[in-house]
């Protein structure tokens, strides 16, 4: 039977709510539904209203910017948050019970409704987890220090039967552990520790997580983010088998080919607006991209006309040994040339840049020779690499690269800071830098005063690119440069990138996203098991050529 | 005062002219509390100088001095004498008394001589030897200089040591030493036997009451504090101070005719040299020296200031 | 292989070595009686520190445990004093003051644990008030002095302290005991797996839908438990207490806990490396009274070398495993 | 913006409700001599916990404060009084024992941060360890006993402490100055940023080009430094030094700067919040002076609610602003 609990100011509201357009009134077969729903952080509004949906069995995509209220409103959806306003209809036990429930006694069923309003203030994560909802945030949510099967069955741990009920059944825990991963072909040990894990193997985790809590929507925040092609195919296999159990899939993305590839609806939002619902069918990727954007968008990639012959060489590593690799690396770059760095997850590209920078030692014993713009050059520090015009962005800005319970201002000028900087601070010129750099790179947030852990997964990594930028290096190493981040200020950095180029600074790219290497680079440096493979440059740079080294089909030209 | 002194004379002479050889090597095992405030400092100081007089005499004389910063550690310090060194006697200053019972009478009943050193054991029987330093005397003598120089009639502050026995006891001694006179006692604080505390305590006791005639401070570390808080206030003149233990510092102001401090009253950290001589004599000679050996608490005056003035000694 | 064994093995290192220095120092070292001393004794601490494993890995910290031993004693000894007027049977008025020893215990890290959770007061603000509020108290029930146990009822309940089974002193047993219960909770139940996971990262256990503030407060009242034990054990020992009873052992037991491995910021604890860092505590007491080498004043300097350099050899032979 | 006020004015609130206390339990409270024995007083604590800010500040902690001010001011007194068979010129001499002090110092600071860093044991074993030490050392300097500064050098020293500029005591001013250039420091420069960074997330800091080694061993020499300035003025006191000098100080500059609303685990400090911490556990021990309301036995007691009750009201007024 349907059940109804009104909060306060809602009475009136319901009635007669039904949201013609788009087909978005909670219909019958709804699993989770929010209406006119209204999300504050202190006194700034972050979402005015949303309508929203959920169908059994089916995979709806949420798009937008940066900083549109994606993950904001998963989370409200997911019990994370509470709304301020709007209602929010829940319908999971029903529908799995096979019992869809007639008429009620109030006017809620009369709008067809057969789910249950629950208040924000009831909607806490645990009922939304009790009730089935599970959401993966955009942000890892484990605990480092615990193996990964104590990750994935955290909360919800197993124990043995009769006596052994006071105890953990860790191998069972286990055990299931590496069926979640293999689910996902993924083969790391359910014992280690998430600490050592790569981005990417914490995402899978991630998943596997929600594997273990029999979930009837699963809401995914970007995912595919930090995940390789493979990986992300692995998911998809995942969530069409869902689907078809009758699970009900919210996705977040902002590649649009894996939307088109998966979703059955698209819902798309504009700072803090609804846009529109949409069948995804009716949708190509340049209406998802102009329908969150807002406007028409220029070529993605901007033409950056190669080096000429005789430009000099920025960069020439010689001998450069990474620890834990097989075989020193030697490369050079040149002034305005963009070389990218492909290959698997795992394959070395972050450890070969960052020993050349100096964050990490290099393999005791071995002997390098640096070169920078001609100069020989000793980097034991990564403040010598400043000082000779490198700049480098890591690739785990959560970890690594914010501050993340700091402001705004603080997190921008940390790099740079002596720039800054006499005897004493110069919070003037730091400001009006950070002011010019929240314009240069488009970093939106409703309130500057908010610590950099509050802004939008996006945005976060713009103000990292702004803060490593800062320096003005001649050398910029750019590590998944452009993870997380909305088609159309994607576009908006490949075009900075290449007017960095274009004033004659070396740049390279290390990256998991095919298409932006292809679309960028001048030349492209293929890595297999933490050496390079292959160097491919012009017409040789397509798909199938980089995975051939990738995968170790094609070894370099000895 | 005259037995005492006697008897140290008799039991050193002895020792120094001790010349026949042990058959078996003797252990006295000497557990103290560690140096944590002068008076302990003396304390440390006197024992360490008296093992190494008796060692020097007696070549088969073994002293093991051993400190402790607890009672549960002074507790361990007795089972590792009696596990470890074997010890035929102990001499021991105990922490608290209470605590120390027990675990001294697991001692006695290995077979251990026991000599206990100022503060008793809370039940009678187990020590052999009892050199005792008065508490209650100590408190009484002061609180009676204290009357007698105020005429009777006056007001005074009092600091105290730590919670404890030893400060309880002194404190009524003292207090009883002022019933029925006039004397006011305008507050009691604790300082801790601690400099610092005592010229902190004084500071807030001087701006509190306007009218002191006289303060307790009961140690002499603490005295020490309290002379400078009085200085600071200048009001050296209204005031004067009786301390307590017969630090040489001290001693030497009275010795000087200071009027802030006339007098002070001994309680020496030297009866540790008294209670190891009695033991060792025991050990060596065995001569019969069971009882107890009560030292007086005399007051120090600008007259008799020099017979316990000794200025090589760090307390 | 050989690296996971060095992990664990680290403080193992130490304490050997701290053996075989004593062994070096003093034959008397390995004798049956010494031996037995000095497990003895550092059940005190041990056992205290076994709790103290539990609130540092959930990433709080609690100094008062000294004075709530202090506190604990106080009320048993009070307590077993008068029930001595009322009841003929010693055994049930220990029994009762065990009783009692427990429920104190276990409400006092309550309060430290509400204090921390509800109150939102940092632990060691908590910690270091409650310190101080103990410590006064059983001086002031003291008055000042001491509070001795009934003598005739101490004689009995000695035995507790003093009596043996199979060779070894209860203490040993009950200390052993509270450390398999210790390593059970923590390691093979789901209270102990959420201590880590609450010490690793507080916001993923609240997302992980673990009662982040039951599992801190439950932490504290493990601790005032164990404080409780080791009371019940300490007391027959001693038979008093005062205002200076178990002063410092709050420094005692966190050093033993992270001598042991367990990380002071959170999210790594082993029972394991806690009982043997409290050993380790004990041994360079015991150490230093072996021998007269070194002068009496330098004790705590020795005392502290031989921790920092007993946690390098630990610590360094960690880093060989990265 | 009213938000903000209350988040930063907590602990002048704590401040504030404690002297209207002081007002109220004697009228001596107010005079001009009370008031400055409190600001000379909790120069000393306010001092070293300056220091304490940039440690803890940094995600670090050091406990060895309080042994280390025994040992410098022991070192100090001991040069001092072998260099008055040389040098005729008290001033001169006074001026070398302050420039050993400031060496002495740092050097200890260096030692805490370099072990911390290089070594990489934990903070708290190594401060642990020095502070067994140094307090050692002070005592096997001075015998068991107490080192005495030369009396008539003493009395012309003396006047460091003693001595007023515009009414207030020199110690004060002291405390003033480096509480202004330790907040300048912390708040204005490169080097506050980066304790900042390194306590807030010490890889995000590593990956901004800084020297986290660096950053904290420095904050340790900081520390030094002001630990050598509080016994620069402590000396004159009373010009001696024992065992028992600074005892506790490492509890009490904590707890001051905690008080203040720095936060233990890092990433979070203020030397404002310091200043009004130590001034408010100084008050604290006053305002008991000051009254015969509250048993002795008790004084521990009161501390510790108070103390529970000031950081309380302060988190309080700074939840509220969440
Ligand atoms: N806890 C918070 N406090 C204040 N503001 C917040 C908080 N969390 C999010 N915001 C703000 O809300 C807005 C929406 O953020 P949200 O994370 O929902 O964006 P998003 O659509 O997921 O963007 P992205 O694609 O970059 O992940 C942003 O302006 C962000 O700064
Ligand atoms: N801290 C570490 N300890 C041990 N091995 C490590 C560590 N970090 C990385 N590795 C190993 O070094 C190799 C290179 O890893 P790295 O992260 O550089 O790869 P990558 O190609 O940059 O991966 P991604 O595609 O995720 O960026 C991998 O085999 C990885 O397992
Ligand atoms: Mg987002
Ligand atoms: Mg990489």
């Amino acid at each position: 039977m349907v059940q109804v609990t009104i909060d306060d100011a809602s009475n009136t509201a319901i009635a007669g709510t039904a949201h013609e357009s788009h087909g978005n009134t909670p219909p019958r077969d709804s699993l989770l539904a929010v209406q006119k729903l209204k999300k504050s952080y202190g006194d700034i509004e972050v979402l005015h209203g949303i309508d929203f949906a959920l169908r059994r069995g089916e995979v709806h995509a949420i798009l937008g910017e940066n900083g549109a209220g994606k993950s904001t409103l998963v989370k409200c959806l997911a019990g994370f948050e509470a709304r301020n306003e709007g209602q929010l209809y829940v319908n999971t036990k029903q529908e799995f019970s096979g019992a869809d429930s007639g008429a009620g006694s109030s006017t809620i069923a009369d709008n067809a409704v057969s789910a249950q309003l629950i208040t924000a203030k009831d909607w806490t994560h645990a009922a939304a987890e009790a009730a089935g909802v599970v959401l993966i945030h955009q942000e890892f949510n484990l605990a480092e220090q615990l193996s990964v099967a104590e990750n994935i069955f955290l909360g919800s741990e197993l124990r043995g039967r009769g006596l052994a009920s006071l105890f953990l059944d860790k191998k069972q825990m286990i055990d299931l552990s590496r069926d979640y991963l293999a689910t996902l072909h993924c083969t790391i040990d359910p014992a280690t520790l998430v600490s050592s894990l790569s981005v990417a193997d914490k995402q899978m985790v991630e998943i596997a997580k929600t594997l273990a809590k029999d979930a009837r929507v699963l809401i995914l925040d970007e995912p595919t983010a930090v995940l390789t092609q493979k990986e992300s195919a692995a998911l998809f296999e995942l969530i069409d088998r869902l689907r078809g159990r009758g699970v009900g899939i919210i996705f977040i993305s902002h590649k649009l080919e894996e939307i088109e590839r998966i979703a059955d609806r698209i819902t798309v939002i504009r700072d803090g607006d609804l846009v529109g619902c949409y069948p995804a069918a009716t949708l190509s990727k340049d209406d998802m991209a102009r329908l969150m954007v807002g406007r028409e968008l220029s070529s993605l990639y901007p033409k950056v006309p190669a080096p000429h012959e005789s430009a000099s060489v920025a960069l020439s590593v010689h001998g450069l040994h990474v620890a834990g690799a097989s075989a020193p690396e030697s490369f050079e770059l040149r002034r305005g040339e963009i070389l990218a760095f492909s290959g698997l997850v795992g394959s070395g590209r972050t450890a070969l840049f960052e020993t050349l920078v100096g964050l990490r030692p290099a393999r005791s014993g071995s002997e390098s020779k640096i070169f920078v713009q001609g100069n020989e050059v000793r980097l034991t520090q990564f403040a010598d690499a400043r000082a000779n015009g490198i700049a480098y962005l890591t690739k785990d800005r959560k970890g690594s690269g914010l501050l993340l319970n700091k402001g705004l201002r603080e997190n921008f000028s940390l790099f740079a800071l002596a720039q800054f900087a006499g005897v004493l601070i110069d919070t003037r010129a730091e400001q009006s830098a950070f002011d010019k750099a929240v314009d240069t790179f488009d970093i939106r947030m409703r309130d500057t005063g908010v610590v950099a852990g509050n802004l939008s997964g996006g945005n976060q990594q713009k103000l990292l690119l702004a803060k490593m930028l800062e320096t003005e290096p001649d050398i910029v190493i750019v590590d998944e440069p452009t993870r997380g981040i909305d088609i159309g200020t994607k576009s908006q950095i490949y075009h900075f990138l290449a007017e960095l180029a274009a004033a004659g600074k070396a740049l390279v790219i290390l990256s998991s996203d095919m298409s932006e290497v292809i679309g960028m680079a001048h030349r492209v440096a293929v890595m297999h098991q933490g050496n390079i493979a292959g160097v491919l440059s012009g017409n040789e740079i397509t798909e199938h050529e980089i995975m051939r080294y990738a995968t170790g089909l094609k070894a370099a030209a000895a | 005062f005259a037995k005492r002194s006697m008897l140290t004379l008799a039991a050193s002479s002895l020792l120094l002219a001790a010349v026949a050889p042990t058959l078996h090597a003797q252990t006295i095992g000497v557990s103290i509390p560690a140096a944590t405030h002068g008076w302990a400092g003396g304390l440390n100081f006197h024992a360490e100088q008296t093992k190494a007089r008796l060692e020097g005499a007696n070549p088969g004389l073994k002293v093991v001095l051993v400190t402790a910063n607890s009672a549960s550690e002074q507790a361990n310090d007795l089972e590792d004498l009696v596990a470890i060194h074997r010890m035929d006697a102990l001499v021991i200053l105990p922490f608290e008394s209470a605590p120390l019972t027990g675990p001294v009478r697991n001692a006695k009943r290995r077979g251990v001589f026991v000599t206990v050193v100022d503060r008793g054991l809370s039940e009678s029987g187990i020590h052999d030897v009892y050199v005792a330093g008065n508490n209650a005397e100590m408190g009484r003598v002061s609180g009676e200089y204290i009357k007698e120089r105020l005429d009777g009639s006056g007001k005074i502050v009092v600091l105290r040591g730590m919670p404890t026995v030893i400060d309880e006891q002194r404190f009524d001694g003292f207090m009883s030493a002022l019933e029925g006179s006039n004397v006011e006692v305008l507050d009691d604080q604790y300082a801790n036997w601690n400099r610092d505390d005592g010229f902190t305590v004084m500071q807030d006791f001087l701006s509190r009451f306007s009218e002191i005639d006289a303060v307790w401070a009961q140690d002499d570390d603490i005295a020490i504090g309290v002379i400078q808080a009085v200085r600071q206030a200048r009001r050296q003149e209204e005031l004067f101070i009786v301390g307590g233990g017969g630090m040489k510092d001290i001693v030497k102001r009275v010795m000087d005719g200071d009027e802030l401090t006339p007098v002070d009253v001994l309680y020496p950290p030297s009866m540790i040299s008294t209670a190891m001589e009695l033991t060792a004599l025991k050990l060596i000679s065995d001569t019969p020296i069971e009882g107890e050996y009560i030292l007086g608490s005399p007051l120090i005056t600008r007259e008799n200031a020099e017979d316990y003035y000794f200025p090589d000694s760090p307390f | 292989m050989t690296k996971v064994d060095f992990k664990t093995a680290g403080p193992f290192i130490a304490l050997i070595a701290l053996f075989i220095l004593g062994i070096f120092v003093n034959d008397a070292f390995l004798s049956a009686g010494n031996v037995s001393n000095i497990l003895a004794r550092s059940s005190f601490i041990g056992i205290v520190a076994i709790g103290a494993t539990f609130v540092i890995t959930t990433g709080g910290i609690d100094l008062s445990v000294g004075s709530m031993a202090a506190f604990i004693s106080g009320c048993m000894i009070l307590l077993m004093n008068a029930l001595m007027a009322k009841i003929d049977s010693f055994v049930t008025i220990i029994f009762l003051a065990i009783v009692a020893s427990a429920a104190i215990g276990a409400l006092a890290g309550m309060i430290n644990g509400l204090l921390t959770t509800k109150a939102k007061i940092e632990a060691f603000i908590v910690t270091l008030g409650t310190m101080g509020i103990y410590r006064s108290l059983v001086t002031y029930m003291a008055d000042g002095g001491t509070l001795s146990l009934n003598f005739t009822l101490g004689d009995v309940y000695s035995e507790v302290y003093y009596g043996t089974l199979l060779g070894l002193p209860y203490p040993v047993w009950v200390f052993l005991a509270v450390a398999i219960i210790g390593y059970v909770l923590l390691n093979m139940t789901v209270f102990g797996r959420h201590c880590f996971a609450v010490g690793s990262n507080e916001s993923v256990a609240h997302y992980s839908a673990i009662n982040v503030d039951r599992v801190k407060t439950a932490t504290y009242i493990l601790q005032g438990l164990c404080v409780s034990i080791a009371t019940i054990i300490y007391v027959p020992r001693l038979g008093s207490a005062s205002g200076q009873t178990g002063i410092l052992w709050e420094l005692e037991a966190i050093a033993a806990v992270i001598i042991g491995g367990t990380m002071l910021k959170g999210g790594y604890g082993r029972i394991g490396g806690t009982v043997v860092g409290a050993l380790i505590l004990t041994l360079i007491g015991n150490i230093l009274n072996l021998t007269d080498a070194v002068s009496n004043y330098l004790n705590g300097a020795v005392q502290g070398v031989i921790v920092i350099v007993a946690v390098y050899l630990q610590r360094g032979a960690w880093r060989a495993k990265n």
